[in-house]
């Protein structure tokens, strides 16, 4: 019998809000990874705090609701202990690129089997509107009622710098692409981040701006890096100019978990390795 | 004799660490028991180090002020020590450095003679000091192999010029008592928690706690364990949480300042009910303070870190064989009641040498931690009736494992109104009176010295081996609670029993376990405390108590 | 009848919150002193919301358990509330979402009337509710042009066409109070800090602190002030120590988790001797917990956070008036004793809405922080007879300023050796008696109520409203300890004299001000505890007072 | 009288260490600064923990000793507060690219005029040489007895991507160079990033592979991004290739502290404004 992939849970997103297209999406990849004969029990969702991070409650898989920012090491001890779980972090735009950045660029760094989904809605959707690190210049949010003075980061670029294997940009108002990035994202063995251009209706409603301004990518996946650069400086967050989605970079290379694994030693092994110790030392 | 202090000094970088752990071997061999306090500034090269190499027929876990040998590298250590010169106490010294020492070893010309390397000067500072103190070759040579087996002969002909160039002058009786392993504080540690079961250790270099990384980075492969070392603090203790979530067994080491850093990961750790064992290790606080001195400042701290209540385990074993034993009951604790437990030591316990009774007794494992039984829909936060729920990892078959920092409910799905709340919060407060059930299984608060003397001193952590002493020589009674959370209140008033005067000795400036204790109803008449970042020594506290009075 | 508690519902982006205030204005305008409690839960839209307006002839600061009065946007609110109507509550409500609602109010026909926005059907309820509550016309119509300047016309034509439906059910008598400012607790700590000289205020949001950030980022250019909201915690202490440091009075806001992030910063500053406000306000833990409900659970972390020992300020103001005074009189504290002042406050003060007296006193400066008299050479650690060090900033001609987290000598350079890590830490000591002394000068303890009672009640911050009116009620002293650290134990203990039952009143579950207390020696007969996120109600509180006895 | 720049502080680093060549490059800085008639009082070094930070104890002039990554939000601080203020971060490689990785990008993001010197000898010197973020790749320290497993981060490609206006990267045995690309950064009105190959004389001396590795770049001071990247990608911090030392990028923008001076109000304004707040909330 197939998993109801939604609990019980009451729904709390706004209307309109950009995070039902994710998680509908998400749903959809694990019912047809159940349909695959794929198990779902090996699936865990790991997320920051945020609107975003509610998917924890919506979807009936694992999940660990972790703290604002701190997602992607709980995701990478995970991993850790059991690689065989496909482990998916969704997190904020607040979460990844302010509060926990460096966990962020540190996971491209090593390279672990995780798949980052940035709910990028380019502003705090949970503390009622303020500016984050993808908001644009001058943007007016309840911290910056003046506007901002600085410009957003452009974290595909970040990525690339850092060494990450799989990079997209998705937008949940063409969630047939987005299912096919983040299905990559899972499949690519390695770490996989993939910032999904997410309308809070709220805070951030910029429907009509992205509508007009996003085109998909003609291939996907391609390993050229510096095409995937110049890809990337092409909308800086910031700038008013065409805004490719689909997939900028793939590059597999082995991964940090495949690296770690242990030689498991059991309890007599471990024994006799302290008697020997021991030994050692007298 | 039967008792003997070795000091060793020389610039950082001279290798005075290994030098004193070749002088404990010694005296080890000679069937003491040791202990070696290693007291080196933040610095990599020059500045001064030493070591003072306690060797005692009875078990020893403190230093005394005076020294009976001293091996000088240079002059600035028989300049700084002065103090600890008695009459007796023989200098060996590399006579190429300092002039006018007694019993100075021309290291140079020997070196050269057996064409050997600077760094081997130290052995014939050994091989002098063998003789000096009238150890036979045989032993010198038996410990050379064992413990430099790469060069020990090099080393050897070095050490036994400098051995053949003088005649005993103050002899070290041997003792009938069998070698045993020295280990380090943190060496301890790391092998306490293989003991219970470690799979993953996580940690941020911070001294004093660092040796511990290396010691299980060193060894991980011969202990199958996976060890990481982080961008930063944050991300260790989230690591660790994770790990634990999946099911292994995680530990974090860390200081005061990066302990910090994971509070809020420890407070995630208590509202999602994830074990984790934190090793915290003291030292000169506040702030950056003295990073590679001692002291006992972090306990309030450590008791109550992290926004909102919950339940944690504490525990300061006051040496090394305490440190192996606790270190494995707390990971068993924390997986048995699903809360952090902490091992909360110091510089002196980490970096200090002791001997170990590889024999001793081990934690005794009850049932474990309580696992699902399989029966669907898992929740991981059920509510029973000792507040405990079954633990499942991702990946069991059918067990939908949600575990959440958000007040929530039972199958761990956030819920914001007052009902729910108000029931979660209260199983987490039955889990707490678990724990404290639980506890009441362990020896909490150990006694010793003279059990009906009416003067007590009250301590904890590395401060024992000192106390102790001080105790036995004035005829105190010493009350040490080994379990600090929770707070072993009724084992404390068992001990107190006929004491009439109570003498609090920390290494801190607030007294915080005097604090502790008053918050129960105890009643300090004296705090005798030190925070220079250095440990007292025995002569040092027994002065301290007579004059607060005994 | 002289006061009046209205409830106001319905979904989360109704906008409950400004209806609310609307409400308020008008009992205010009434002559109604007023406490506004706001519940929502965290999310931003759909999800129950409500406020509760307590007018009172009376000050007041918190909420009863009936409504006179329920203006019901929603079915859900008339449903959720049952336990609070009385026989005499009137229900003023939307016609048109909810049936068989009494007073209903065809609002949809209303605003298409008036080619309104749906926005402005709350102006309807309001109208409703005012002609019901015998409010006349010309204070409607005065505070709508008052406090919606821009569309009041087309709201007071909404409101108008409600008001004209009924006739007055149950009448709210005019008081002779004159009108007074309403602002919200966090307002409050902004304004006192502006008062206090505040230059920057450092960042990140989190509930329930987010509200000064709002307010002050706001207002920054009438207040002359730097606002930076940074990456995160970390940064903002660090970035506000800076600040310091450069001679600019800082302050932060955060609340738990945040907390434990700058707890590492915290420490530094003690050891460093940088003045900093520190504002938290505590929500319901552990971890994200409830992260809009309000606790009082982080007292003994916030008293012992940061590793080492250093002085610190704690000061927990009970309504937006105290939070006034001592926000200034924090900012004052932390530059004159070179220490952290912390404003601990919680979701039911940072989020409440109460009446000010604008006219109150206002913390009296005493000399100000102590600045360098520009002798040369400048030694940032001077070590003073009061332990306070003269204070220069960079920039200052031939000061060399040099602040340093590890231990260090008068010149700020780093100092390993004993007998310097001895003598500073002495000077801190010094000042932490300094700081000791100064807080003499302050009414540190606050006592009402039957002032010779032999039962007091104990409590500390936002529920000193519900404890004085429940002490009223039941002829009982209430205790209230204002500033937390230094624990004023001598003013206590003067408080103190006469009672022979004390009950401890907290919201938490461990009892973190009886732990305080009994640490000095207090006993403590009965603890009262809530924890589930929700403020104690008068009702509550006395029926829990009459449960353990009085 | 010209200042005495250096304390009476025992220096503790050890022989050989690049630090020395450091100290005394800003030394000379300062003096000549000095001479040109610029007080040193406006001049302020801030410090992180490790070896290289004890340059606070060496320098006599105003220093913020901070904490372990965690320097460059107090220069942050120091520099909005007073934008007189010279403000300098002497930090290390384990400090700004591991402990506190998102403060360096974000400094570099808003563009705060502060100079951050990193002291990169790729190790962790005074905990005793564990791996940082640029140790390559199978780096035997002491928390990776057995090797990294991860590859090292190319710092100039991520200031690159996080928009600093100034980037270059010096070395210590290049002093008269070092010297010129401290002062311009200094020089430069916005944030300035200078990465300085350290040689650590005890846990990574690797004087001979710079030695035989590094080359100067001819122009100082380039606005072409693309070139820039290029540059920056030659030598990975763990190839062989040839280390190219200089100005990698620079470009002027308005800076934080410029965009962020507060219109100072006095207690008068403010006790007016406060009144008027209150008279609006009634
Ligand atoms: C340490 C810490 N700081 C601040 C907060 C408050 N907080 C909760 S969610 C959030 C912002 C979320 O923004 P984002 O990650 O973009 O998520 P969104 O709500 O937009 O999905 C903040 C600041 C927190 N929970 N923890
Ligand atoms: C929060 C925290 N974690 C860990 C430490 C211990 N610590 C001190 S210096 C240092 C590493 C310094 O490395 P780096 O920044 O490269 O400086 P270097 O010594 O190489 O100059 C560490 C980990 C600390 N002081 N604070
Ligand atoms: S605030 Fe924005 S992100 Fe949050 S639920 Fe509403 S629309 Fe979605
Ligand atoms: S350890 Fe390395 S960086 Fe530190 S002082 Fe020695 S040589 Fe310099
Ligand atoms: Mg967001
Ligand atoms: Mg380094």
């Amino acid at each position: 019998m197939p998993r109801t992939l939604i609990t019980g849970a009451r729904n709390t997103w706004c209307p309109g809000c950009g995070n039902f297209a994710l998680q509908h999406t998400l749903k959809n990849l694990l019912s047809d990874r159940e349909k695959e004969g794929k198990s779902l029990d090996d699936v865990v969702l790991v997320l920051g705090i945020g609107c975003h991070a509610k998917i924890a409650d919506y979807l009936n898989i694992n999940s660990f609701y972790s703290l604002h920012g701190r997602s992607i090491p709980a995701a990478t001890g995970i991993k850790l202990a059991n690689p065989d779980l496909t482990v998916i972090c969704c997190v904020g735009d607040g979460d990844a690129y302010a509060e926990g950045l460096d966990h962020l660029i540190f996971a491209a760094k090593r390279n672990i089997d995780i798949t980052v989904i940035v709910h990028n809605n380019r502003v705090y959707g949970l503390t009622t509107g303020q500016y984050t690190p993808t908001s644009p210049i001058g943007f007016k949010g309840r911290s910056t009622p003046a506007g901002t003075v600085e410009y957003p980061l452009n974290p595909v670029e970040l990525m690339l710098a850092s060494g990450a294997g799989f990079i997209a940009r998705g937008y949940t108002r063409k969630m047939k692409l987005l299912k096919g990035l983040i299905r990559a994202g899972i499949a690519h063995k390695g770490f996989a981040f993939i910032d999904v251009l997410q309308i809070c209706a709220t805070f951030f409603p910029a429907t009509d701006y992205y509508d007009s301004h996003v085109y998909e990518l003609p291939a996907t996946g391609s390993g050229d890096f510096e095409a995937a650069c110049a890809l990337a400086r092409e909308w800086d967050y910031n700038s008013d100019a065409g805004i490719a989605l689909g997939t900028f970079f793939t590059r597999v290379s082995p991964s940090f978990d495949e690296r770690m694994i242990p030689v498991l030693a059991g309890e007599e092994v471990r024994e006799r390795a302290i008697r020997e110790l021991f030994d050692a030392r007298m | 004799m039967n008792e003997v202090s070795v000091l060793i000094g020389g610039k950082a970088g001279d290798g005075i660490n290994s030098a004193g752990a070749m002088v404990a071997q010694l005296l080890n061999h000679l069937g003491y028991r040791i202990y070696l306090y290693f007291d080196y500034p933040s610095l990599i090269r020059g500045g001064h180090n030493f070591a003072i190499i306690r060797g005692s027929e009875r078990d020893v876990g403190t230093c005394r002020n005076h020294v009976d040998f001293v091996l000088a590298l240079n002059e600035e250590t028989i300049e700084r020590h002065k103090e600890k010169y008695t009459q007796k106490t023989v200098f060996i010294s590399n006579r190429d450095l300092i002039k006018n020492g007694a019993y100075g070893i021309p290291v140079k010309a020997i070196l050269a003679e057996e064409k050997a390397p600077v760094i081997m000067g130290n052995s014939a500072l050994i091989g002098g000091f063998a003789k000096a103190a009238g150890i036979e070759w045989e032993v010198v040579d038996a410990v050379f192999r064992r413990h430099i087996p790469k060069g020990a002969d090099l080393n050897l002909a070095v050490a036994k010029k400098a051995f053949d160039l003088f005649d005993p002058v103050q002899l070290i009786k041997k003792s009938e008592n069998p070698p045993q392993p020295l280990v380090s504080g943190n060496e301890a540690i790391g092998l306490g928690l293989i003991r219970g079961g470690l799979d993953a250790y996580v940690s941020y270099p911070m001294t004093p706690s660092s040796g511990i990384l290396h010691f299980l980075a060193e060894q991980k492969e011969r202990f199958g364990i996976t060890v990481v070392h982080p961008e930063n603090e944050i991300a260790v203790i989230l690591m660790a949480l994770g790990f634990a979530y999946a099911g292994k067994k995680s530990a974090i080491g860390t200081s005061g300042g990066g302990f910090c850093l994971m509070t809020e990961g420890l407070s995630l750790a208590g509202m999602a009910e994830i074990p984790i064992v934190l090793v915290v290790s003291q030292r000169t606080g506040p702030s950056t303070g003295l990073p590679t001195y001692t002291g006992q400042s972090d306990l309030q701290f450590v008791l109550h870190a992290g926004q909102g209540e919950f339940p944690r385990m504490i525990v300061a074993p006051g040496d090394a064989q305490e440190a192996l034993l606790w270190s494995e009951t707390a990971m068993d604790i924390a997986w048995k009641c699903q809360c952090p437990a902490f091992i909360l030591v110091d510089k002196t316990l980490s970096e200090g040498t002791y001997s170990l009774d590889p024999a001793a007794a081990r934690n005794t494992y009850g049932a474990g931690p309580l696992l699902w039984d399989g029966k669907i829909p898992y929740r991981r936060y059920e509510d029973t009736a000792s507040g405990l729920s079954p633990m499942a990892f991702p990946g069991a078959k059918d067990a939908v494992v949600k575990v959440n920092s958000y007040m929530h409910d039972e199958a761990g799905i956030t819920a914001e109104d007052a009902e729910i709340s108000n029931q979660m919060t209260k199983k987490r407060l039955k889990k707490w009176e678990y724990l404290i059930e639980v506890m009441q299984g362990y020896p909490g608060v150990l006694q010793s010295g003279k059990s009906d003397a009416s003067t007590a001193l009250l301590c904890w952590g590395s401060v024992k081996g000192v106390c102790e002493e001080a105790a036995a020589e004035l005829g105190l009674r010493v009350i040490r609670p080994v379990v600090l959370a929770p707070f072993p209140i009724d084992k404390i008033q068992k001990a107190l029993m006929g004491v009439k005067r109570l003498i609090v000795v920390e290494e801190n400036v607030t007294a915080q376990l005097a604090a502790l204790a008053e918050r129960h109803g105890i009643i300090i008449h004296e705090k005798i405390l030190r925070y220079d970042g250095r440990p007292f020594t025995v002569e040092d506290l027994v002065s301290r108590v007579k004059e607060v009075g005994i």
